[in-house]
C-alpha cells in the first residue's frame, strides 16, 4: 500500500547556512519509514539542490555517516513503497522539486499525476510570481486526496494539503532554528521537535528565508480525513489532525469487544499494529492481554511489500509465535485489516500447530472492500477475501472459530467523527469525489 | 505339524519365536535371502529346515513349501506378498497367512490405498496427488502462492512402495528459505523418478501428499478375510536418530503401553483407528473379490484434520512393532493361524499380556541411506549378557555364515526387547543392557541406536504433543469440521480441495 | 554485554550433500541476532570449509542472497558483541572450528578462553581417536560457564554444555534431513525446525554424517542455569532448559507486584525485553497495560552496544514515548533491569516531558552489582549504579517517585527454580566457582 | 507640568500615549534617535518638543532635559539605563523614572542577575556557567555523556543583555544529532564571542543555561524603592514566524487575558512571581545601596523544576508587553510616577480595566537578525481603517522624514493592538484589520507579522503545556525536591550540580 512520507526541514535566522540537514532528514524519514520502504530520497538545498534517490529502507540506502559530506541547509525527504517513486524535479520555468503523500486526481498513477501537479505549480507560479498564491489556487483547484512539500529555487519551501484534508501533514518546531513539516508527528519527535499544529485542509504553509505565512482556499468543505492512516498507515505515537493514533487504536479494540464479544483465555494483538487494538480489546472485556509474537531481523511493514512472496516473508518472520503464551488457550486474535487472508491464515495455523485452541479473529477495521482512489495501492477487488466471502466463511477459510470486522459506526466513534467527516472509501466505496 | 515361514528380519525372528512356543510344537521350516542367526537357530530346534531363496520367486517359495509337506505357511515382510507368494502357495494347496497380491496393493501401491480410502469415503484421508515424473509434479510445486495451499507443505514419496526408502516430508512454510527447499524437492523428486524405474509394476513414480503434524501409532491386526483383531498399539520411530532427527528408517525401534493402548491414545482413539483398518479391509475385499488372510497394519497418525488418520497400510506386521506384539500374544499362534484359514476369528479370544514393551535396533552406520557402507560387516554378540540384563535379542538383518560367523547384512542388525511395566523401565533396561557392549563389529565399523526410545523425556513430549492435536480435531468434531479444508486463493475464490480431488477420482474412474 | 549466539545445522540421509546450508545459517543468526550485534560469522563444510567472518548485524553483513553462491552443507553461525569476536579455527592436530557462548575459565579473555579450550579439543581428540569422548573428557575437567559447537576435518558436529548448564543449548530436527543446535530455540522456531530437547548440562552431542550420539560427564554437580539469560538475554519466545522464558517473565512481573505494589493509572514496560513483565505486573495490580513507545529504525539491543554513546543512541531512538498514553498519568515503568540508569534517568524524563506524572519504575530483576565470571560484560562496579546507591536515591537520580527492584527470591520462584540451581553471580558475587 | 521621555519605539509610543491621558495634560518632550512618528504626533499635540539623540549619551540627554526645564524623565529602553541616563539625570536634580545604572545591572549582566539570585536564594533559579572565551566553554560541552546531565540541553547567551539577540537554545538531547548540534553550538558560540567584542562593558562573554521547558509570560511593575505593584500578567511571543518558528525577537506580538492573569497561570503563580520580582529588587537595592525607581519585569517561565522561574528581567517595560499593559492602565500614570518618585506607591491604588488585550508586531523580512535587509524601506499606512476595524496602531521603529515620507527602522515597524473580551476576539479583530492591508511598504519589500499570537489554538496549546509543567513541579512540591538536582555519573557517583554551584560562587567572590 504506498502511502509516501514527506518530511520538509527549514532553517531560520543567524548561522541557518550552518546547518547541516542531511542527517536530520534521515532520522526523520527512519521515523516515517513505515509509510514507504522501497525508496527513499533526501534532498538538500544549499549553494545548490541535490537530489539523492536510492532503493529500499532508508538505513541501507543512505549510509548515516557519508551523510555528513551532502552539503545543503534546507532538507526535503520522501519515501516510497513503489521502488520507481521519486521527487518530482522540474526545470521551468520556475525550478522547483515537489516530493507528495496521496494522490491529486490529474493522471492515472502517482508518479503522472504528481507530475501534472508540479508543473501547474511551476507555471502558476511563474505567471502570478506568488508561490503562495500560486499553491493556494492549486489546491483549490486540484481534486484529490494528497499532501505535498515542495521546494523552489528561491529558497522557498511550500506545504500544503487538499481541501478535504485526507491525508496528514504536520508541523513541529525547534529552538529558534529550525521549522519542520512532515506526514506523520513521530518524525517531529524523533527530531526532537515540538509539535505545533497540524497544516490546515486545503491550507498552504510557505517558509521563505525570512518568514512563514499560511493560506486556506475560500470555500472549505467538510473534512474527510483518511481513515485507513488511523487503522493502520500511520505510526501510533503520531498524532494527526490533533487526534494520537494510539488512543485511536485503543477504541478500535475496545469497541470491538463491545461489538463481537467473545470467551477466552487471552487477547493477542498481530504485531506491531494490532497491539493497540489488543490492549483495547482486554480492558473492554476483561479478559488478559498476551504479546504473542517475536518479530526476527528487521521490522518490515508486510502489507506495503510489492510482491506476495515478500509480503508472506515479512509475515513469517514477523510472527513467531510464543508456544507458552498460546499453548492450551482460546485465543481472541486481533488484526488491524484484511486484504488476501494469506497471512491470516498463516497465523492462525501457526498458533493452532503451537497449542492455540479456539481462535476468535477481530478485525480493527471494517471489510476492505474497494480500492482507493488517492493511491494507497489496495489490490485489485478479487483479490481482496472480504469482498468475496462473508465473515463466516473467512473464519472457515483462515480456521479460525469465529470471525468479525468492526462497524464503520465502531470505527467512526473510535475516531470521536462523524463519518461525514472521514474518507471510508476503501470500506464503503466512492461516495465523494 | 509343520509350519514354513518367509522372510529374515528380526519380525520373522519373533514370528518363528511365537510359532516356536505353540503347544502344537510344530517342525519350523523357513526359507528368507540371508541366513538369520535366530530363525536358523529356532529351525534347527524343531528339527526343520532352512533354505536360501529370492523370497519374490512364488514359483520357487511354493516348490519349498510343497517339497517340506508343510501345513501352512506364514510369509513375514511386503515384498513376498507383493509378488503373490500367497496366492501361489494357496494355488497349490497349502494354506496362507499372508495377504495375496491384489490386497496387498493397499501396501504396495500408497496411492491406490488412498484412492480406495476415498472411493469408500473411509475416515483418516489425506489429500494427495501422483505424477508419472518429476516434471509433472514440479509444474504443481513450483507455483509457490499461487497454487492450492495444502501444496505448500507436502511428504514427497516413492507411489509404491519401496523399502522404506525415498520419503521426504518438505515444510515449505517459511518462505525465506524457499529456495532450498525447492531445490531439495527437485531434486528428490528427481531421485525419486529414477528410483522408481526400477519398480515395472506401477505407472505412477511418485506421490505427493498434504503434509500433517501430530504423534504416529501402529495398529497391527489379525484378519481372516471376515473378522479383523486389533493388537496392543505400538509406537514406531522412523527417524534414524536420537531427538527424531535424520532420515526416515524402517524403524528404530518401537514400544508399547498397557491396555492396548499408548500413554498418548485414548480408548476411542484406538476404537476409530481399528474401524479404519476395518473399513480398509472391506474395502479391498470389495474390490478384489478376494479375502484378506494374514496381518494388516495401519500406520496412523493423529491429525488436527481428523484425529485418528491413516498414514500408510502395511500388509504384514510391523517391524520393529511385530517383535513388541508377539512378545505379549499370550494365545498360541499356531490357533490363531488357523483360525484366519477358517475364517472364526471372531470365536477367537486373543489374549496379550498386560506389560509394557520396548525393541531398540541397532544398525550398522551407513544404515539407512548409505547401505553398502552398512554391509559385510563381521558381527560379534555376547548373548548371555543379553539374556542376564533381562533383555531378549532379535537378528535382523545378518547373515549367518556356514562357518558359524555372522555379517551385517546392511539393514537394521539387531533389535533389542525389554518387557517391563512401564515402556521408561523397559527402555532403561535396555539402555543398561547396550551400555555394557553385547554387540560389536569386529572391523571396528560403528553401530547405533536410539537411546531416547521409550523414554519418560520422549513419552512426555508425544503425550504433549497429541494433547495439542487432539485438541484440534476435538473442536473440528464439535463444529462438524471434520476433514474439511476449505480454500480462498485471489483472483480465484473459494476452493475446496477436498471436492476438486473427489472429482479428479471420478473423472480418472 | 556479551553473550554469543551459536548454532549448527548437520543434514543427514540421502541427498544430505544437496542442502545450500549458508541461507539457513542466515536466518537462523538472525533469530539470535539479540545476543550479538557487533560480528557475525557464517561457516559452512561441503568440499571445503568456509569461514566469513564479518562485523555488524546478521542482516548487514551478509547479502542474503549473495549467500547462496557459498556451497557446503553443513552449517555453523556465530554471533558476538564485541567487533573482535571470532570463531576459533585450529589446524593441528585435528583440523577444527568452534565457536562458544559464555566463556571456559581457561584464560582472561572469552577469545583467548575459547582458543585454549579448543586447542584442548584438537589434541584431546588426536590422542584418543573418540571425539565425543575427548569433549566429554574436557567439559569434565574445564570449569566455567560455556556452550559450544565444534566442527572437525571428519565433518563430526560436537555441541556441548558446561556442567552446571550455565549457558544454554538447545535440539531441534527439521523433517527426515536436518538436525541443529543452537543458543535458544528461537533460531530453531524460524527455520520451521522442531524444539526436540535442551542439551544436558555436562553432555556431549556428537553429530557425524551416519549417526547422533551423546554422552555426559560421570558426576553431574547442580545445574547453576544463568538467570540473566531469562531476564534480559534470551528472546521471549525460546524456551531454555524446558523453561519457556515468555512465562517467567511474566511472572516476575505479577511478583513484582505483589513485592513491590503502587498505585497508578498504567503499567509500562520499556521495549521490548520489559513488555512481558508490564502483563505480568499488570495482571497482578489489576492496572492497565499500556504500550508506551515506539522504536525508530533497526531494532538495536542497547545494552550491548559497546560504547555509551551508541548505547544512548539506541535507547533514544528505540523510546519515542506514545503522549496519548502518558499524559495526565501515574505511570509504574518496568525495566528487565539497571546498568547505569542513564538510560532510564532519559526515559523518565521523556515520559513526563510528554505529561506523564508520578512514574514509579520498577526492576524485574535483583541489583545488578557483580561482573560475570563467564564473559557477558557487564561493567566495571563503580559504573553499575545499583552497587553505589539505594533505591530511595536511585529514584532521586532518575526522577522517579518510588523505585524497587526484583528479590532474589522472586526472581528464583519465577523461575521455579530454588537459588541452588540458578547462577546469580551478577546479583549475589561470586558463590560458587 | 512637563515631562521628557526617553526612547524611539512602539513601547514609548505607547508611555507617549499614556502620558498624554494624563489630567495633569503635561507638556511632552522627548528624545530618541530616529523620529517615531507617533510619539512626534502627540509631542506636537501637547506643544512639547522632540529631539533627535544618541539616548546612550547620558550628558546629552540630561542637557536636553535642563534645556527644556521638564519636570520628570520617564526612560523607556534598557540601553539608556545602562547607560546610566537616570543617574546623570537626578544628578541634573531633575526626578526620572527608570533604573540607575548599577540598579540595571539586573538586565544588562545575565550572569551578574542569577548570582544574586542565587546569592540570595531567591526562587525560580536556573543552574548555568560563564565563559570569557568560546573556547572555554567548549571545553565543558564537548563531553558528551561524562559531564553533567544538564549541559546536554542548554540555552547559550550573550553574558550581557544585547538588544535581543544571539539566544540559541539546543536541546542536544538526540545524540544521534549530536554532531550537528555539536557543530551548531560551536559556531554558535564563536559568534557569541565576536559579537560580544563590541561591549566593552563586561568580562564575561558567554553564558550557558540549563534549558527549561514551559510557558513563559511576563510580569511588569511598578518600583518605589519600597513597594513592587504588578501589573496584569502579558505573554508576549518571542519566536519571528507563525507556530513558535524562528529566531528569537524583541517580540512579535502579546495577550493579556482578564483578572491580571493569563487563561494557563493561576493566581498562586502570579504571587510566586510577584514574590520573586520583589525579592530580586530588595537584593539588587540591597548590593548597590541605590533605590528603584521605574519599571521593571520578570520574564517568566513555568518550569518543572521550579514552577514560576526567573528567565531574564528587563529594568524597563517589555515591548510589545508594555503596549498591553498600559492599554489597560485607567489610573493617571503620572500620577503613578509621582508616587514612585515620592516613594508612596503602597499608598496608592492602581487600576486596570479588566478586558482582554492583543497586540501584533509588523516587520519587514530580514528582522530579527538580517536588519539591514529590514532597513529604509518606505511606509504606508492606512491609520483611519485601522481604527475603523476597532484596532490601535504604535508606531516602533520608523523614522518620519522632514518630508513628511515613513522609513522603516529595520526592528519591528508598528504594533497593532485590539481590545476585546478574550484574547482570542482581540486576535481576530486584528486579524480582520490585517486582511486588508493597512501597512504596506512602497517599495514591495515584504513585511510579516504572526496571526497565530492570542489565537484560541495558541492559547490552548498553552494551557496544555502549563498542565504538563505544573503537574511537574506541583509534584516537586509535595515531595520537597523543588530546585533539587542530582545527577549521577558512572565512575564518579551522586552529583548535586547545585552544590557546586553554589561552591563555585562562593569561591569567585
Amino acid at each position: 500500500m504506498n502511502t509516501p512520507g514527506i518530511l520538509g526541514i527549514y532553517p531560520f535566522g543567524l548561522g541557518r547556512e550552518n546547518w547541516r540537514i542531511s542527517r536530520f532528514v534521515y532520522y526523520g524519514l527512519l521515523a516515517l519509514q513505515h509509510r514507504g520502504q522501497e525508496a527513499s530520497s533526501i534532498i538538500t538545498l544549499g549553494d545548490d539542490l541535490h537530489v539523492e534517490s536510492r532503493r529500499g529502507l532508508v538505513e541501507d540506502a543512505f549510509n548515516e555517516k557519508a551523510l555528513l559530506s551532502i552539503p545543503g541547509f534546507i532538507g526535503v525527504g520522501f519515501l516510497s513503497s513503489a521502488s520507481n517513486d521519486s521527487p518530482i524535479v522540474i526545470s521551468s520555468p520556475i525550478r522547483l522539486v515537489l516530493v507528495g503523500d496521496g494522490m491529486p486526481l490529474l493522471g492515472k498513477d502517482r508518479q503522472s499525476a504528481w507530475r501534472a501537479f508540479a508543473e501547474l505549480l511551476s507555471d502558476e507560479i511563474s505567471r502570478t510570481g506568488n508561490s503562495l498564491k500560486a499553491a493556494v489556487k492549486l489546491v483549490e483547484e486540484v481534486n484529490g486526496g494528497y499532501s505535498f512539500i515542495a521546494l523552489t529555487e528561491d529558497q522557498e519551501m511550500l506545504a500544503g494539503r487538499d481541501k478535504y484534508g485526507i491525508k496528514p501533514l504536520e508541523i513541529g518546531s525547534l529552538g529558534f532554528d529550525l521549522g519542520a513539516i512532515a506526514s506523520e508527528t513521530s518524525a517531529l519527535d524523533v527530531l526532537g521537535m515540538d509539535h505545533v499544529l497540524s497544516v490546515g485542509r486545503g491550507e498552504v504553509v510557505r517558509f521563505d528565508p525570512y518568514s512563514i505565512e499560511r493560506m486556506r482556499v475560500r470555500e472549505l468543505p467538510n473534512p474527510a480525513y483518511c481513515s485507513f492512516e488511523y487503522v493502520y498507515l500511520a505510526r501510533p505515537d503520531s498524532i494527526l489532525n490533533g487526534i494520537p493514533v494510539y488512543s485511536v487504536r485503543i477504541r478500535m479494540g475496545e469497541i470491538l469487544a463491545k461489538e463481537t464479544p467473545a470467551t477466552a483465555d487471552t487477547v493477542i494483538g498481530i504485531p506491531e499494529t494490532a497491539i493497540p487494538f489488543a490492549i483495547g480489546y482486554s480492558r473492554a472485556s476483561g479478559i488478559n492481554v498476551d504479546l504473542g509474537f517475536v518479530t526476527t531481523g528487521r521490522r518490515v511493514r508486510t502489507a506495503i511489500k510489492p510482491s506476495v512472496f515478500e509480503r508472506l516473508m515479512g509475515v513469517q518472520l514477523k510472527l513467531n509465535p510464543i508456544k507458552s503464551a498460546v499453548n492450551g488457550k482460546d485465543i481472541i486474535l486481533i488484526d488491524d485489516s484484511v486484504v488476501r487472508g494469506t497471512t491470516l491464515r498463516n497465523t492462525v495455523w501457526n498458533l493452532k500447530r503451537r497449542g492455540a485452541r479456539r481462535i476468535h479473529v477481530r478485525i480493527g477495521s471494517p471489510p476492505l472492500k474497494f480500492s482507493c482512489p488517492f493511491g494507497v495501492e489496495i489490490p485489485p477487488p478479487d483479490e481482496l477475501i472480504a469482498r468475496s466471502l462473508s465473515e463466516e466463511e473467512i473464519a472457515e477459510v483462515v480456521g479460525a472459530d469465529t470471525f468479525s470486522f468492526l462497524s464503520v459506526n465502531g470505527l467512526s466513534q473510535a475516531l470521536g467523527l462523524p463519518p461525514s467527516n472521514l474518507c471510508l472509501r476503501c470500506w464503503l466505496g466512492g461516495v465523494k469525489s | 505339524m509343520k509350519i514354513m515361514g518367509v522372510g529374515g528380519g528380526a519380525r520373522e525372528h519373533a514370528l518363528a519365536e511365537a510359532i516356536a512356543r505353540s503347544a502344537h510344537s510344530p517342525e519350523i521350516y523357513w526359507v528368507s535371502e540371508l541366513r538369520n542367526p535366530g530363525i536358523y537357530k529356532i529351525v534347527k530346534a524343531t528339527g526343520g529346515e532352512y533354505a536360501l531363496a529370492d523370497t519374490k520367486d512364488a514359483g520357487r517359495i511354493a516348490d519349498l513349501a510343497v517339497k517340506w509337506h508343510v501345513d501352512m505357511v506364514v510369509v513375514g515382510p511386503e515384498e513376498p506378498n507383493f509378488h503373490g507368494i500367497p496366492d501361489e502357495v494357496e494355488r497349490r494347496g497349502i494354506p496362507c497367512i499372508g495377504a495375496k497380491r491384489s490386497l496387498s496393493i493397499i501396501e504396495m501401491s500408497k496411492a491406490e490405498m488412498r484412492r480406495l480410502q476415498w472411493k469408500y469415503n473411509i475416515p483418516g484421508k489425506l489429500l494427495f496427488k501422483t505424477y508419472q515424473s518429476y516434471s509433472e509434479a514440479l509444474r504443481d510445486l513450483e507455483r509457490y502462492s499461487e497454487t492450492l495451499t495444502w501444496l505448500q507443505n507436502v511428504a514427497l514419496k516413492p507411489a509404491r512402495q519401496a523399502g522404506g526408502k525415498g520419503v521426504k516430508v518438505v515444510e515449505d512454510s517459511q518462505i525465506y528459505l524457499h529456495a532450498e527447499k525447492q531445490e531439495f524437492k527437485e531434486r528428490h523428486m528427481r531421485w525419486l523418478e529414477e528410483y522408481m524405474e526400477k519398480y515395472s509394476d506401477i505407472e505412477e513414480k511418485i506421490l505427493v501428499e498434504e503434509k500433517v503434524w501430530g504423534p504416529e501409532y501402529t495398529l497391527q491386526c489379525f484378519v481372516d478375510g471376515r473378522t479383523v483383531v486389533g493388537m496392543p498399539l505400538v509406537q514406531d520411530n522412523k527417524h534414524a536418530h536420537e531427538f527424531d532427527i535424520g532420515p526416515e528408517t524402517g524403524g528404530m525401534g518401537s514400544y508399547t503401553g498397557r491396555d492396548f493402548l499408548l500413554p498418548f491414545i485414548t480408548e476411542e482413539e484406538y476404537k476409530r483407528s481399528i474401524e479404519i483398518v476395518e473399513a480398509m479391509v472391506k474395502a479391498i475385499q470389495d474390490v478384489t473379490g478376494e479375502h484378506y488372510h494374514g496381518f494388516i497394519a495401519g500406520q496412523m497418525m493423529l491429525t488436527e484434520i481428523e484425529g485418528p488418520t491413516l498414514i500408510e497400510m502395511y500388509s504384514r506386521l510391523g517391524d520393529p512393532e511385530g517383535v513388541n506384539v508377539l512378545a505379549l500374544l499370550k494365545t498360541d499362534i499356531v490357533d490363531i493361524f488357523e483360525a484366519i484359514i477358517d475364517e472364526r476369528l471372531a470365536k477367537m479370544k486373543i489374549e496379550f499380556s498386560d506389560e509394557a514393551t520396548v525393541v531398540k535396533s541397532l544398525a550398522p552406520k551407513g544404515y539407512p541411506d548409505f547401505r553398502s557402507l552398512a554391509k559385510g560387516h563381521p558381527v560379534y554378540v555376547n548373548e548371555t549378557l543379553i539374556k542376564e540384563k533381562g533383555c531378549k535379542l532379535y537378528w535382523g538383518s545378518a547373515h549367518l555364515g556356514l562357518d558359524g560367523s555372522i555379517t551385517t547384512g546392511g539393514s537394521r542388525l539387531i533389535e533389542i526387547l525389554a518387557i517391563d511395566e512401564s515402556p521408561a523401565k523397559a527402555s532403561q533396561r535396555i539402555e543398561e543392557c547396550i551400555s555394557l557392549n553385547p554387540v560389536k563389529l569386529l572391523d571396528g565399523w560403528g553401530l547405533f541406536y536410539r537411546s531416547d526410545i521409550g523414554s519418560a523425556e520422549m513419552i512426555s513430549r508425544r503425550v504433549e504433543l497429541a494433547e495439542r492435536v487432539r485438541r484440534l480435531y476435538k473442536y473440528r468434531e464439535e463444529r462438524g469440521t471434520l476433514g474439511k479444508r476449505i480454500d480462498w486463493l485471489p483472483k480465484i475464490g473459494r476452493v475446496d480441495p477436498v471436492a476438486s480431488l473427489l472429482k479428479e477420482l471420478s473423472f480418472r474412474r
